[in-house]
């Protein structure tokens, strides 16, 4: 299909224009943030900012006092054995925890340029979801149209003009290449379309908000080989616009789609990089055996 | 919308229903009219303290109803519509009952016989040594008032261990599966069920056994368990131009009515009487509130007339 | 020893040097005994289910056997008589679908509201648990205390009277509980992920609520309501407990009005006879003919029964499939 | 610095309820309207308390009067029960008994009946006969109960007749009988829930084993639902124990002591509806009666649910 | 505990008695029954062969015509991506699939030595199953005390005697090394045990009745590493009692615990052999890549 080729690029295009998220870098920073990643040398704006933060599900502490940077427009990878907290790091950056009782925050995740503290009680979890999208392991579609699943989001903002709406939805779609593949359909079930589909659908249904912040948790893990790629080719290009951070089990995609790399072992940061170094040159030896796959 | 409000006794249900059918279909429908059952008790409970026009009642007006109604400023028109004969019926297969008399009943039904008498035996050496299967009104009708009255001698005096049901067909039912069942309830249901059940004979105070039915009532030698029937209506009520109306519709048709659903009519004179006493209103009973047994329609016909 | 059964040394079997191809027999000796069992009681379920079915169907031929002449159309408009050839059910059917309305109105809004918030809102504390204790016990409670209920409180202490409203209500009350059931089923029934989506995306608990929790669940609650209801609409006791047991010849004020606002509400007060109170009253007539409207009666009141739970049936089949997660 | 959630009781049950912690619910101004939708959600919920207080306060207030006049004592000991009569005594034991027997009847029908088909339907039946039998069941229990008392009083009774010729034509045998039979569905489909809701792994884990059917439904998929079954019971039992126009019309209405399925005899929900049916004065003692056996009819249910609500916390599933 | 691993000796010389299952290897034979492995020179007698199976789900064909001999007193790892038909294969072992409606066979399963064909639907599925145990992903104890798990497949054979059912179920767990640690509980009821200790008492049930074969799918994969390292030793100890098929989709398990390894893709066997060489020196290139990670 040769329109499909075609067409892909201008899709990116307006991708482009849709994803201009965060701020500008010229504007007023708060001094004291960090502006650049703490272990790298190279001058990469950090996004988000993790600060000596625990949590607890009851009594038991799930993440023990972890520190790293969230750079901006790059994405962050989180690796580790099963269990070792990866998820439940990623569901505290869009407050998901707040949805059960018993949850605990301790520390401090700050959010830059304005440098409000996601995890203060003050700070309306509503509002860091706003800002901070999610994409979950198993494609999660409203049982609605594929038009409806995306312009949600713009209707729980109070959206109500019908062509801003459309034009929205036809960005996000674009920027997640989902497109041509539906744009005939939009008022289908979403649930008609294919595993890797709903998942472009999901990520499509974030992008329409153009958040600041991307959190995917094992998004291909419940497809197949086709739709991974087809994902990962996604991250790809919206690395540069903005800022994604990723749980995954899998190394090769770890290594394939991350600028940056957390790996977490029992709740603990045990060491955090550029992917590069991180694979290549692990700094610690229970980094290396996880990633030769000497264990796990 | 106009609306005739009539509750009180299951017994004179039937004849205010027929007359109320054909008074809503002779009016075309414009003038509503309900008619409750809720037994004479509850009938009269309602009536005085105004909630309905009209009572249906088995049994006349007792003092403390009376008392009940004039507390709440409520006067009322006493009409006899029809007499009824509580029939006392067998099991048609039982070959030992040829006739019973008070006596014999009283036996069978005063409230010392619970738990003791039991079987056919016990009430006359005659019969045989059967067990005892009672059916009767349930408690809160003026059937069982008016039955407990004629035979045991006090209203309300029974033995409690005997099938209680407002609802006389359970009773037909229960007599006609039961050989040694016996049960009392009004005449139409023994009449439109006669061949469930036999009609046993009453020994009257002339000491002959008379079956019921509608000359033995009227020659009054049905008794003590003849009795008539009425309507009470609300002086208030009266001068609603559409109870007026019913009540007028009613005593013209009763007579045929009540003959349709199997119940005994009053003379024509009598109906004449109870006319004149809603045109010219004329108040009260002519009972006095006692319970009284064993009136024969020409007593009735004599007092009524007195009023 | 008494390890043998049907003749075989299940002991010496297992522990014997592994499997031999002459063991083959003796477990096929084991598996014959516990099939005989097996057949045993395929037998006795079959038999245990047709006790069911044929009852149903017993009652339901016995009823349409002795009603049926009397089903014709004027049975349905015409308003009970004397005469039983003449009688028909149209204040009765009138009376039941009016006092329904009023039952899914006070019900259905109560019980799904009670429902989203015992699955969404409440938080795990004593009222909580109190209120969730008490739906449990609500749906124990036998319906003629319900009308017992409504004896003291709407008839007397609120003065509705004997009316299509106190009658209502009453079987709201009654059905609250069910209704709450199946909602809560029903909302459970939507996985954990679609909520985390909707949140996800910035919304409210309230547009989380209004826009998948009960869309979503809206097959589930309607089951459950017409479930309700269809018990509801066969209710006797508690009718009967308020005292509605009345030759009504009439039909109540109509629901909508001639002018502005075009509805009216004088109907709620008027009296009423229901189906089952008008069957009731059929069979305590002393004529035999009216035994044959009663049982006419009671088979137009199965199928309404009947028809709403096939209705119920057609949504969970159906309606509910074409959501899919 | 630390923040700690408010939610803070530490509960560990894993994405448990699904209820939003109060930090979401703490942001003010755009939560106002979230505030007094939920106030209004509560108060749908508060209803059915209410509907509770109501019941109680009906029953107590009326039972009250009622027990001015009548010594406790007398009545749960006295053996008669003739409120209306002239000399009036109050003795529930003749209802109690009749109640409780007409509701052993209808369980010892309902019970083995029911089990055994929610076993069949849930273990042995082919899927395309379960979906079409089980909507079936449940209609025999959307079918009115005044339908059931005829169908008791004019096709049942007289067949045991048949068997039995000394029968009475009104006794709780028969009524008892059809009051099971009315209450199959309630227990066979709850308990049929509760056994499909048993994971197939657990079936899957004996099946595995060389398990026939029969083994894999009784010894695994049985117990691993008791919690559920049981419920079923009780709903069952409580359903018999109110129960009213099935043994209003068949059952007899004769207030006798007596635990002879055999013999006729009057329940407290027959009762009631019997004095309904003429429509006591309010006021009076009679109408005060009723509350009084409502109430005592209550207790029984309010102690059946207790119990139902120890065994299911006893007996939850372990799955 | 210096005591356990005493025990640990003792239970282990006491399994060995309970464990010796499959025949003698001087019983006579079916001349016609495949004796030795196909691929492999070395004379391991072949427990059951798989000849030219096919398997439909409805109209979708999720295996197709595989061929693979199961080696006795060995352990066979069926390897592959998700949803490459690896359970799809164990399960129709112990005739699972019967259960659902719509399953459909194709070829031929048979089972040495009394070269009865599993598939043939003359043979009973119980008949299967009392001979073929299977232990699941998720650890699925019966709702019943620890005793009566094991003694169910007794039970089920009928057997009656109490101090008959006492020495299997202690010789059983045992055998999966439980014993130590529910010897003075055994009248707990199973779900009070830990995963890793469920999952080897599900192990325990199936040894109760000493089956030929038994069948695990992914049975660590619900569990925590030490978990998993309990019940991986206990593979090993297994090995050269009972033929052991094993699914799994952690390389890194096959490797460590099997003799035999088969890959599938796309229900389809790619590769069958030892595996040293499945994994050191794949014949095929998608294995190779499968294996180390390139894909997946
Ligand atoms: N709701 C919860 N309540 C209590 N403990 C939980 C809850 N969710 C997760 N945990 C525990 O917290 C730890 C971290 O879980 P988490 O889901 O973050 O792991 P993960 O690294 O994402 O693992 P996986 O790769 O399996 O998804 C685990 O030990 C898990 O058992
Ligand atoms: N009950 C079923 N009905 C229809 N298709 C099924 C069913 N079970 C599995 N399948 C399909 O059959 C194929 C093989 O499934 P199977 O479960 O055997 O894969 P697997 O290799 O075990 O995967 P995994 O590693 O995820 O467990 C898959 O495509 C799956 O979608
Ligand atoms: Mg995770
Ligand atoms: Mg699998
Ligand atoms: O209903 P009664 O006529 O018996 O009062």
């Amino acid at each position: 299909m040769v329109s499909v080729a075609t067409m892909r690029m201008s899709e990116q295009a307006a991708a482009g224009v849709a994803l201009q998220t965060g701020v500008a870098s010229g504007e007023a920073r708060d001094p004291n943030s960090p502006d650049t990643a703490v272990r790298n040398g190279n001058a990469v704006p950090v996004k988000a900012s993790v600060e000596n933060f625990s949590f607890y599900y009851g009594d038991f502490k799930a993440l023990k006092s972890i520190s790293m940077p969230v750079h901006e427009k790059r994405v962050t990878a989180l690796i580790g054995p099963s269990g070792c907290g990866k998820s439940t790091l990623l569901r505290t950056f869009n407050r998901m925890h707040d949805l059960y009782p018993g949850n605990r925050y301790e520390g401090t995740i700050r959010l830059h340029p304005d440098n409000t503290n996601l995890l203060d009680p003050a700070v309306d979890p509503i509002e860091v979801r706003m800002r901070i999208g999610m994409v979950f392991q198993k494609p999660n579609p409203f049982p609605k149209s594929i038009y409806e699943n995306v312009a949600y989001g713009l209707r729980i903002r109070g959206e109500r003009n019908r062509s801003v709406i459309d034009d929205r939805v036809r960005e996000a779609l674009r920027g997640a290449a989902l497109w041509s593949e539906v744009e005939h359909r939009l008022h289908d079930p979403a649930t008609a379309l294919s595993g890797g589909q709903q998942q472009r659908l999901c990520i499509a249904r974030c992008l329409a908000t153009q958040p600041e912040v991307l959190l995917f948790d094992e998004p291909t893990s419940a497809l197949d080989p086709i739709a991974t790629a087809s994902i990962e080719e996604l991250i790809h290009e919206l690395r540069d616009k903005v800022t994604i951070l990723i749980v995954t089990h899998n190394m090769q995609q770890a290594a394939r789609v991350s600028d940056y790399t957390a790996y977490m072992y029992l709740g603990e940061l045990m060491e955090f990089g550029e992917t590069n170094q991180i694979f290549v040159n692990p700094k610690r030896k229970e980094t290396e055996d996880y990633i030769t796959g000497r264990f796990g | 919308q106009s609306m005739v409000k009539i509750d009180g006794s299951s017994t004179v249900f039937p004849v205010t229903e027929a007359v109320a059918e054909d008074f809503q279909s002779s009016k075309k429908g414009e003038v509503k009219v309900t008619v409750g059952i809720s037994g004479t008790g509850g009938g009269f409970k309602k009536f005085c303290r105004g909630e309905i026009d009209i009572a249906d009642a088995s049994r006349p007006i007792l003092k403390k109803e009376m008392e009940a109604c004039s507390q709440a400023g409520i006067k009322y028109v006493e009409l006899p519509v029809a007499f009824d004969a509580l029939t006392v019926v067998a099991n048609p297969k039982n070959a030992f009952i040829k006739q019973l008399s008070v006596e014999q009943l009283k036996k069978m039904w005063e409230p010392g016989a619970q738990g003791t008498i039991t079987s056919w035996k016990q009430v006359d050496p005659s019969f045989p040594d059967a067990p005892l299967k009672l059916f009767g009104a349930g408690s809160d009708s003026g059937t069982f008032d008016y039955f407990t009255e004629a035979i045991v001698g006090k209203a309300k005096a029974s033995r409690g261990d005997y099938t209680a049901s407002e609802d006389d067909n359970v009773l037909v039912q229960g007599v006609s599966r039961d050989v040694n069942a016996i049960g009392y309830f009004g005449y139409a249901y023994y009449a439109e069920n006669q061949g469930k059940l036999k009609a046993v004979p009453i020994v009257n105070k002339e000491g002959k056994p008379v079956q019921p039915g509608a000359a033995a009532v009227l020659d009054g030698s049905y008794n003590p368990l003849s009795r008539p029937i009425f309507i009470y209506v609300a002086e208030k009520s009266l001068e609603k131009a559409e109870v007026r109306d019913f009540v007028t519709y009613y005593l013209k048709n009763a007579s045929k009515l009540a003959t349709e659903v199997k119940y005994v009519p009053l003379p024509a004179k009598a109906y004449e009487i109870a006319l004149d006493h809603v045109n010219k209103k004329k108040l009260g009973t002519v009972f006095g509130g006692e319970a009284e047994i064993g009136v024969t329609i020409e007593a009735l016909l004599a007092r009524e007339a007195k009023l | 020893m008494s390890g043998t059964w049907c003749g075989v040394d299940i002991a010496k079997l297992i522990k014997k040097n592994g499997m031999k191809a002459e063991d083959i027999p003796l477990i096929r000796k084991i598996i014959r005994r516990n099939k005989r069992l097996e057949l045993l009681f395929a037998v006795a379920g079959f038999a245990a289910l047709l006790v069911g079915v044929l009852t149903f169907v017993a009652l339901f031929a016995q009823m349409a056997w002795a009603g049926w002449e009397r089903i014709t159309p004027e049975f349905f408009t015409n308003f009970p008589s004397r005469r039983a050839g003449q009688a028909g059910i149209l204040s009765a059917w009138v009376g039941s679908l009016l006092v329904m309305l009023v039952t899914a109105v006070s019900a259905v809004p109560l019980g799904v509201a009670a429902g989203v918030y015992l699955e969404e809102y409440a938080p795990k504390n004593l009222l909580t648990d109190i209120i969730e204790i008490n739906v449990t016990n609500l749906a124990g409670v036998p319906s003629i205390v319900y009308g017992l209920l409504a004896l003291g409180v709407f008839v007397y202490t609120f003065g509705f009277g004997q009316s299509i409203l106190s009658a209502g209500l009453t079987l709201g009350l009654l059905i609250l509980p069910v209704v709450i059931v199946a909602t809560r089923e029903s909302i459970r029934s939507i996985p954990l992920h679609i909520r985390e989506a909707a949140y996800g995306l910035g919304a409210t608990r309230w547009q989380v609520t209004r826009d998948h929790i009960v869309p979503y669940s809206l097959p589930g609650i309607m089951t459950g309501v017409i479930i309700g209801m269809s018990r509801a609409i066969g209710e006797t006791a508690p009718i009967i407990t308020i005292g509605a047991l009345t030759f009504i010849a009439f039909l109540p004020e109509s629901p909508v009005g001639p002018e502005f606002p075009w509805v009216n509400f004088e109907w709620l007060k008027s009296g009423f006879t229901v189906m089952p109170i008008q069957m009731f009253n059929w069979t305590s007539r002393p004529e035999e003919a009216f035994q044959q409207n009663a049982a006419a009666a009671g088979f137009i009141l199965v199928l309404m029964t009947l028809a709403m739970n096939a209705v119920s049936i057609w949504i969970r089949y159906h309606v509910r499939k074409d959501i899919k997660w | 610095m630390q923040e700690t959630n408010s939610g803070g009781a530490a509960s560990l049950v894993p994405y448990g309820p699904l209820s939003v912690s109060d930090r979401l619910a703490k942001k003010v101004l755009r939560n106002f309207k979230e505030r007094v939708i939920e106030l209004l959600l509560l108060g749908a919920a508060f209803v059915s308390v209410l509907t509770t207080v109501g019941i109680i306060w009906v029953l107590v207030s009326e039972s009250v009067n009622f027990f001015d006049n009548v010594p406790i004592w007398s009545f749960l000991t006295d053996t008669m029960w003739t409120p209306l009569f002239a000399e009036p005594r109050y003795g529930i034991l003749p209802l109690l008994a009749g109640t409780l027997t007409t509701s052993a009847v209808a369980l010892v029908v309902a019970i083995p009946l029911g089990t055994t088909i929610a076993i069949y339907l849930s273990e042995f039946a082919r899927p395309a006969v379960r979906e079409v039998v089980k909507p079936f069941l449940e209609l025999l229990g959307g079918i009115p109960t005044i339908v059931y008392g005829y169908f008791a009083l004019m096709v049942v009774i007289p067949l045991l007749q048949l068997l039995m010729p000394e029968l009475s034509g009104f006794n709780m045998l028969g009524a008892g009988i059809v009051m099971g039979i009315a209450i199959i569905p309630y227990v066979s489909s709850l308990a049929e829930d509760a056994m499909r809701a048993v994971p197939m792994s657990m079936r899957e884990g004996s099946y595995a084993m060389g398990a026939t059917r029969l083994q894999t439904a009784f010894r695994v998929v049985f117990p691993a639902a008791l919690s559920g079954i049981l419920s079923a019971y009780i709903l069952g039992i409580s359903r018999a124990v109110g129960e009213t126009m099935i043994v209003a019309v068949a059952a007899g209405m004769q207030p006798n002591f007596t635990v002879n399925p055999l013999e006729p005899a009057q329940t407290i929900s027959a009762y009631i509806v019997q004095v309904a049916l003429g429509d006591l004065p309010h006021g009076s003692i009679g109408y005060q009666s009723i509350f009084a056996a409502g109430l005592s009819l209550m207790l029984m249910t309010l102690a059946l649910n207790l119990v139902g609500h120890v065994v299911r916390r006893r007996y939850r599933e372990a799955y």
